[in-house]
């Protein structure tokens, strides 16, 4: 036994491990085979999603449509006159993984540009390397907010593009009075729920009008909660549930709700991390009516989303895949990127990022999206009524896009904060009262 | 033969601990100077990826041996191994934590970020005095030695054996992952402790910072090895292998077998500890994903598939099976899951003994050729 | 929980594995070694043992016999403190309450126990069996940090003599033969000076020439030790016993010498009874 | 109808907008003979409209529908609310569709529901609507049954009028009072009447008289309106008799004492069923660790292929939902069984006597086995779909009521449980399997096969499992790390109650979720888990053999 062995030798069998797997994984086949074939001078794009675990999930889906992506560019001739290369690592789902997976694609592969991270845990994990190393990430996914780093452009929706005029629509729509506020015990629920809580307040809701619940991950036992809301709901005034419930826990908390009595008229539920895709594994039958809010729905009308999902069947091979925000998100971030690209006329991460700013591109429902000077995206945002083909119906929408808010207005700790990243400020968390960038020593 | 691996004669024990501190630090010290010596385009230049790659290994090496401990010596199966691991990692990570000071994002020096979005007025009790290097360095052994010395205490007390007690551990570590997956615990739930910056003083993300908690790792694990080998080689070490074949017979000797197995047990608690403490600087981040029960159950494959009951089994097992994962993961993600499972079932069922032991047997067989020979 | 808890942290007490094992002396000043009486032990309201009344002289030769089930097996572990009794009392010597102590401290005592099946460390030699098993402090650190010293190596040597097992000191016990481990465990039992060896079956996987040369060894141990033997080989029980000692469903049925012990009416009726 | 009951029963509310039509409609339909002989001539036309409506008009167009066509709408209606109204893109004619068992849809007309032929999927168009305008369909269904000769129809219409109290609702209640046969709803409709009366009479001993009969009554609304009644006066010392608002304040005190106790009844029964999913999960395990000492780290994914299982099944007979859990029940048991089997035939016999290798070797099959089952249904989680009697709930009262799925879990748990006693008890087979778990030397001896008695008793606790998986599908997600979720919990409840001992399981599982459920309320759900866990590992260091240990010698080694 040489130990030795793991630092130095087996170039060779990864080359023979990859034209194998290329053949295996037929999703991955044209790509992997690219990466054999074109040694040099391409593009490089990082994939950074799990394809093991807990998380495949969610972000196989979202590697496809990277992938998807790639492949068309490169159709379209490329970029700079050069042809894309994805490169796809597999993170696990083990978050310390995301870091070093991370490290591999900037060091070893020196890839240009990362698309990557569902979960903030693993946005967090990857952040301070993506800073270090200089590289590139695209996030696509709805988040908590309280983050703007020079190195990561958020395409996903910020609280404020979210959680505030889902609350709004049922304010105002829906003349709700008293509030449930149930979620997954981590860091997005509890940020959106902490400014949802103080949001509330703020517009005249009582304490006693609102109720907070946390459950873990997974939680499969609704029973006494969905008898709390029920209970919490009957007081006489109109309920409605905010749900930040997340993945699995969903199926059994909506079929709870369903079983006890509660429909959507009665006390409705909004969620924000229901889609598409989470409905495709569900019998919507309970759940028709409760809403949604995303930027984006399968169901929205509108030219560039009929091709889209055109273009995404093809590629999958599957006429009954369904489209989703976060891919909205992922389409809207790589062509923001490409058109960056042609713009600065090169992929160094300085310059392309400059041009990043204010950069648009048409996003799926019809609209432009913009690149912000946080590098939060402006989207519109819409509210849908789950159907029982597991679509939604557009019940609302924003008159005009909203910009993502990068630090919330509602929490104590960032209320005084701003992220710019055009000079003069240049900082992600620019404190207007004391005129400091706090922390980060760019 | 009949249980490989223990009736080693002295010199041939002697000569694999020095085989194995020499490869040790013969790897680790090449590494870091072709890192830190040779510019990058040199054939022979590691890069800082590899650097880091390798003191993660070190660090589950580490975590290897402590299992080993007392699952090959004492027949104790701790399937949660992962707490004590985690719990040293954290502590790291709190103290990590406190020398961000003010530079994290809301520039609060006094508290964490994660406290300060969620509202937290002041630090928790259990946070103070963490800024202090020493003082974390002590509580990352003594936090998870109290837990394993109290668990011990109990369990072997009243003679918690066998399964039940490795379903014991489980829920162990179980119960401690819900705990710390809560934000209320001011640990900053499911999403760690990250963002480090220095240790020390020292910039963790410079090469030569990287280079230096490789080698401590290195040297960790050296120490540990030499440590287990001497306490395993002494009488101490025969009569926990003694209980671990017939521990009626021990205490019927007169041996107070519960404060052995619960000595050995805190020991290699301080172990797995200890290789926490230097995997969150190395990793930067902690969460309570590593008190997951899966994470403690695939360290035991690393031990079975290396060999238990010998000490470089284990770390080899923990080094294989970690450098097959990092090269499979990528490449085809399916299929690893595929091998790790098939992996599990194979060497519990034909090679009880792991890699270690079809060594020892192919050695022997050798030798017993070798002798016909002559 | 709590009472635990308050033990583990009086004041008055130091922590026992921090405490340096002084085995007490042993009061034999009424020629008594070992007092048994008002033994019971129930399983599932199986009465194993049943108001057993028992007492050894010091230095004897004592067998046990009976019928499977009559209790023998389970009185030694209620005297080694493997098992604790609903009620009754065992004194070792006039003051040491063995139902107090835990296995370890009653081995300590000098209590030597053999089992039933030949229990050994197998992965280990036999010579390190006996080092294990040789008379010393058993706490942790003096056990981390023992060395053996010229008297001791020299007492192995001897004990692995009488036992027959010197050409085979090196060889893992978990080689040796039936017979051989058997040996090796009364070795075990002699080196560590036991005042009461309690022997379980000892001959049984015997050959005769084993048996006769085991009957020898334990007949000349009685007089500085206290031997308690259970046994069915009758033979086996008539070359070595003067006192028989006969339990029948937990309680003591007769004793006295072979010869009495046969003759005894009750003794014949549940021996024979069937076929009477 | 149970379920429309039940969302009568909590409309409490309703948004203004609707309110002017309701008032309209009522006061319509009350000053017109209900049974009216006028049959609107604008009505198909109405109708017609449907086709392409915008949202936003639709409740509108709702209204107008329920005043041209009363009684004749309430197919229409109901179509609209369970989605099956189309409208053909050919001629825009509304139909009323349903999938048929060919794949294509069956045609009815949407007023007269006479057949109307067949047409593809894609030549017809969905008519879709909003919550507002379910909640209306609701409503005017309500009014239009209110009169219906069937009281299903009636119970949940007085409700709904119940919920909404005011002189309009209640003048229509009394109407309807006066015809009223059922002597439950007539009681429902004369609390309304006295609540109504408590709130609005002047006079002293009808309002006294009204409290008499509201006395125990436990609608939300008759506890809301009281305590308001109560605060307003405490407030703004608005003119009430004391002796009104002594007894008003006693009648909330008994029911709100009433209500306790069913909430404590409710939460024994949320801990009874956690704990028959605890017991189901539980079972099979019991028997694979506790009679043969195999540590089966693959149980969760044998539960896992149970529930995939369902999956297929439901596939296979698309149109027999209802009966699909019949026919799955026994599959499952077959299909992990099967595995089972070929577990033990293929890797567990090699480990005879080694537990702790069990462990390890079966926790690579359950790798495995889920990576095949990603492999082979995607990653994605599967549907699988409830039948109609297993949704709902069997309402007691207005405040306590138990769901049918947990109702049919329970008693399916105790049933399962109660046939492995027997086959365990009473079967030959049974009596080989604790012969060989009492001792194996002997029974091999005795020519009991004993490989083979291994192979069924391993065959046995994983059908279990596989029945278990049935069960989970239809209360949580059917996806590849289904079993995952289950493996620790099930774990704890046979170490918990005692390896080896069947009853212990039982009494193990049903304490656990009683215990989980009422800590729930007070700690949160997070550390109820953990509470339980640690008190778990501290009960194991008190009884390391679990609540009923086995015993004697044997147990002891």
């Amino acid at each position: 036994m040489k130990p030795n062995n793991w630092a130095i030798k087996p170039k060779k069998l990864a080359t023979k491990l990859n034209k194998l797997a290329s053949k295996m994984a037929v999703a991955l086949s044209s790509c992997l085979l690219s990466v054999v074939v074109c040694a040099a001078d391409t593009i490089k794009v990082g994939v950074l999603h799990s394809l093991s675990g807990t998380m495949a999930i969610s972000e196989t889906t979202l590697k496809d449509t990277v992938l998807m992506m790639v492949e068309a560019q490169n159709k379209k001739g490329g970029l700079l006159g050069k042809k894309l290369e994805a490169v796809v690592v597999d993170p696990a789902s083990n978050w310390p993984l995301f870091a070093e997976k991370t490290r591999e694609l900037l060091t070893k592969h020196q890839v240009d540009v990362i698309f990557g991270c569902w979960t903030s845990v693993s946005r967090k994990s990857v952040l301070p390397v993506v800073e270090e190393l200089n590289g590139l990430l695209f996030y696509p996914v709805q988040y908590e907010g309280e983050e703007s780093s020079k190195n990561v452009f958020y395409t996903g929706a910020a609280p404020n593009q979210q959680a505030i005029p889902a609350v709004d629509y049922l304010k105002q729509e829906l003349e709700v009075e008293r509030w449930v506020l149930a979620g997954t015990d981590y860091v997005y629920p509890r940020t959106t729920n902490k400014i949802l809580e103080a949001y509330l307040k703020a517009s005249g809701v009582s304490e006693k009008d609102i109720m907070i619940n946390y459950t873990p991950f997974g939680h499969s036992d609704w029973q006494s909660i969905v008898a709390e809301i029920k209970k919490f709901g009957g007081a006489g005034k109109k309920t409605a549930v905010v749900s930040t419930i997340n993945g699995d826990a969903n199926v059994p908390f909506y079929k709870e709700l369903g079983n006890q009595g509660i429909a959507a008229e009665d006390i409705p539920v909004v969620a924000f991390s229901v889609g598409e895709e989470e409905l495709s594994g569900i019998d919507t039958k309970p759940l028709v009516g409760h809403l949604a809010a995303w930027n984006y729905f399968q169901s929205v009308e509108s030219a560039a989303n009929a091709d889209f999902i055109k273009q995404w069947k093809a590629y999958i091979k599957d006429d009954k895949r369904v489209t989703n925000d976060p891919m909205e998100a992922t389409y809207i971030g790589f062509n923001l990127w490409a058109a960056a690209v042609e713009k600065a006329g090169t992929t160094a991460v300085d310059t392309v990022a400059k041009a990043m700013i204010g950069m648009t591109a048409p996003n799926l429902t019809g609209t432009t999206a913009v690149m912000n000077r946080n590098h939060h995206l402006s989207k519109p945002v819409l509210i849908g009524e789950i159907q029982d083909d597991g679509q939604f119906e557009v019940v609302w929408e924003t008159e005009w896009v909203v910009p993502g808010d990068a630090w919330s207005d509602y929490l104590p700790g960032s209320r005084d904060i701003v992220a710019d990243w055009v000079a003069p400020i240049k900082c992600g968390n620019f404190n207007t009262k004391t005129a400091k960038c706090s922390g980060q020593n760019y | 033969m009949i249980t490989g691996g223990n009736i080693f004669t002295v010199a041939t024990l002697r000569a694999q601990t020095a085989l194995f501190v020499a490869v040790l630090f013969g790897v680790t010290l090449y590494a870091s100077v072709c890192n830190l010596l040779l510019p990058q385009d040199s054939v022979f230049y590691v890069s800082t990826y590899t650097v880091t790659l390798m003191g993660k290994y070190l660090c589950y090496a580490l975590l290897a041996l402590a299992v080993d401990v007392i699952w090959g010596y004492c027949g104790i199966l701790s399937l949660g191994h992962g707490a004590f691991f985690a719990l040293g990692g954290y502590v790291m990570g709190m103290y990590l934590m406190r020398q961000i000071g003010d530079r994290g994002v809301y520039g609060n020096s006094e508290l964490p970020d994660f406290m300060v979005f969620l509202n937290w007025q002041e630090l928790p009790w259990y946070w103070c005095g963490l800024d202090h290097f020493w003082l974390a360095a002590l509580l990352v052994l003594l936090v998870p030695g109290l837990l394993a010395f109290g668990f011990g205490w109990l369990a072997f007390r009243s003679r918690v054996a066998g399964v039940y007690l490795s379903i014991m551990t489980q829920a162990l570590t179980y119960a401690l992952m819900l705990a710390f997956f809560r934000n209320e615990m001011g640990f900053g739930g499911n999403n760690g402790l990250t963002d480090f910056k220095d240790i020390l003083g020292f910039d963790l993300q410079a090469d030569t910072t990287r280079v230096a908690l490789m080698l401590c790792s290195a040297l960790a694990l050296g120490t540990a090895y030499l440590a287990s080998r001497l306490i395993l080689a002494s009488k101490f070490g025969r009569v926990i292998l003694a209980i671990r074949d017939a521990e009626d017979r021990a205490r019927f000797l007169g041996f107070r077998t519960q404060d052995y197995k619960v000595w050995l047990f805190v020991y290699s608690a301080l172990l797995a500890a200890l290789a926490g403490a230097l995997y969150v600087p190395q990793v930067g981040i902690i969460n309570p994903g590593e008190f997951s029960p899966l994470n403690s159950i695939e360290v035991v494959v690393w031990v079975a598939v290396g060999g238990r009951g010998t000490l470089y089994g284990a770390v080899v097992g923990a080094l294989l099976v970690n450098y097959a994962k990092t090269r499979f993961t990528g490449v085809m993600p399916e299929a690893w899951l595929f091998a790790l499972g098939s992996l599990f079932v194979l060497v519990t069922v034909c090679l009880p003994k792991g890699l270690a032991g079809l060594l020892s047997r192919l050695g022997s067989r050798r030798r017993r050729l070798a002798a016909v020979d002559a | 929980m709590l009472e635990d808890l308050r033990q583990l942290l009086r004041r008055d007490q130091v922590w026992p594995f921090l405490l340096e094992p002084v085995p007490p002396a042993i009061d034999v000043s009424h020629r008594m070694i070992l007092y048994v009486e008002g033994l019971t032990v129930s399983f599932d309201g199986f009465k194993a043992l049943n108001d057993l009344n028992l007492y050894l002289e010091d230095g004897e030769l004592r067998c046990l016999i009976g019928a499977n089930g009559a209790g023998k097996t389970t009185l030694m572990d209620v005297i080694t403190g493997k098992t604790r009794p609903d009620a009754g009392a065992v004194f070792f010597g006039q003051t040491l309450n063995l139902l107090e102590r835990s296995e370890a401290d009653i081995a300590a005592l000098g209590v030597g126990r053999k089992f039933q099946k030949p229990s050994v460390f197998e992965a280990q030699t036999v010579y390190a069996n006996l080092e294990l098993a040789m008379k010393m402090n058993k706490g942790i650190w003096p056990t981390l940090l023992a060395r053996l010293t010229p008297e001791q190596r020299d007492r192995i040597d001897q004990v692995l003599e009488i036992v027959g097992l010197d050409h085979r000191r090196g060889l893992a016990a978990g080689a040796l033969s039936h017979g051989q481990k058997q040996w090796l465990e009364i070795g075990m039992l002699l080196i560590a000076e036991p005042r009461l060896l309690l022997i379980d079956e000892p001959v049984a996987g015997m050959t005769a020439q084993e048996t006769e040369r085991t009957a020898q060894l334990l007949t000349s141990l009685a007089g500085e030790h206290t031997v308690v033997v259970v046994e069915h080989d009758m033979e086996f029980v008539r070359s070595i016993a003067k006192t028989v000692t006969v339990l029948h469903q937990g309680a003591v049925l007769a004793e006295g010498s072979m010869a009495q012990v046969q003759s005894n009416p009750a003794v014949v009726e549940v021996y024979l009874g069937d076929s009477q | 109808m149970t379920l429309q009951k039940r969302i009568m029963q909590k409309q409490i509310l309703q948004n203004t907008a609707l309110w002017a039509i309701v008032l309209v409609l009522i006061g319509y339909v009350f000053c017109r003979p209900v049974y009216g002989e006028g049959e609107a001539v604008e009505l198909p036309a109405l109708a017609q409209q449907l086709a392409g409506v915008k949202l936003k008009e639709l409740p509108n167009l709702v209204g107008q529908l329920e005043v041209a066509g009363k009684t004749a709408v309430v197919p229409l209606f109901e179509a609209l609310l369970n989605g099956d109204l189309y409208y053909r893109k050919v001629d825009r004619l509304v139909v009323i569709a349903r999938l048929s068992p060919a794949g294509d849809y069956q045609l009815r007309d949407a007023l007269l529901v006479t057949p109307l032929g067949r047409a593809e999927k894609k030549a017809l168009k969905k008519i879709r609507i909003s919550n507002r305008v379910r909640s209306g369909l609701r409503d005017a269904i309500a009014r239009l049954t209110l009169f219906s000769d069937d009281p299903t129809l009636r119970r949940p219409a007085v409700a709904n009028l119940f919920n909404r109290l005011d002189d309009d609702s209640v003048a229509l209640l009394q109407s309807a009072a006066a015809r009223e046969t059922d002597t439950d709803i007539l009681a429902t409709i004369e609390r309304a009447l006295a609540l109504h009366t408590l709130l609005v009479s002047p006079d002293i001993p009808a309002q006294l008289q009204a409290l008499d009969k509201l006395d125990g009554s436990l609608e939300p609304v008759v506890r809301n309106r009281l305590a308001a009644l109560l605060e307003s006066t405490e407030n703004t010392g608005a003119t009430r008799d004391p002796a009104v608002i002594r007894k008003a304040a006693a009648v909330l005190h008994s029911i709100h004492a009433d209500i306790e106790f069913y909430e404590f009844l409710e939460t024994l029964f949320f801990g009874l069923s956690l704990g028959s999913v605890l017991l189901l999960v539980a079972t099979g395990l019991a028997i694979t660790f506790g009679v043969m000492g195999v540590i089966n780290m693959a149980h969760g994914e044998l539960i896992m292929l149970g529930a995939y299982t369902t999956y297929v099944v439901q596939l296979l007979m698309p149109d027999h939902i209802g009966y699909s859990l019949l026919v799955a029940v026994p599959a499952a048991f077959l299909v992990s069984a099967a595995t089972g089997i070929v577990i033990e035939r293929s890797v567990i016999r090699f480990l005879h006597g080694r537990p702790l290798e069990t462990l390890l070797a079966t926790f690579g099959i359950s790798l495995l086995l889920q990576q095949t089952v990603r492999s082979v249904f995607s990653p994605l989680n599967r549907q699988v779909e409830s039948p109609s009697w297993l949704s709902g709930s069997l309402e007691l009262n207005a405040v306590f009521s138990l769901t049918y799925n947990r109702l049919y879990i329970l008693v399916f748990a105790l049933l399962v449980f109660v046939a492995l006693l027997l086959v365990l008890k009473r079967t030959s087979l049974g009596l080989q399997v604790r012969a060989v778990a009492q001792n194996r030397e002997m029974a091999k001896a005795m020519g009991i096969r004993t490989d083979w008695v291994d192979a069924l008793t391993f065959g046995l606790g994983s059908g279990i499992a596989g029945i278990a998986g049935v069960a989970l599908s239809q209360l949580t997600n059917v996806g590849p790390n289904l079993g995952q979720a289950y493996i620790i919990d099930s774990f704890m409840v046979v170490v918990f109650g005692g390896v080896g001992n069947l009853w212990g399981t039982l009494v193990g599982s049903f304490s656990l979720g009683i215990v989980n459920k009422f800590l729930e309320p007070a700690t949160g759900a997070v550390l109820a888990n953990i509470l339980v866990l640690v008190f778990i590992i501290l009960f194991i260091q008190k009884r390391p053999r679990g609540l009923f240990p086995q015993r004697g010698r044997a147990g002891q080694s």
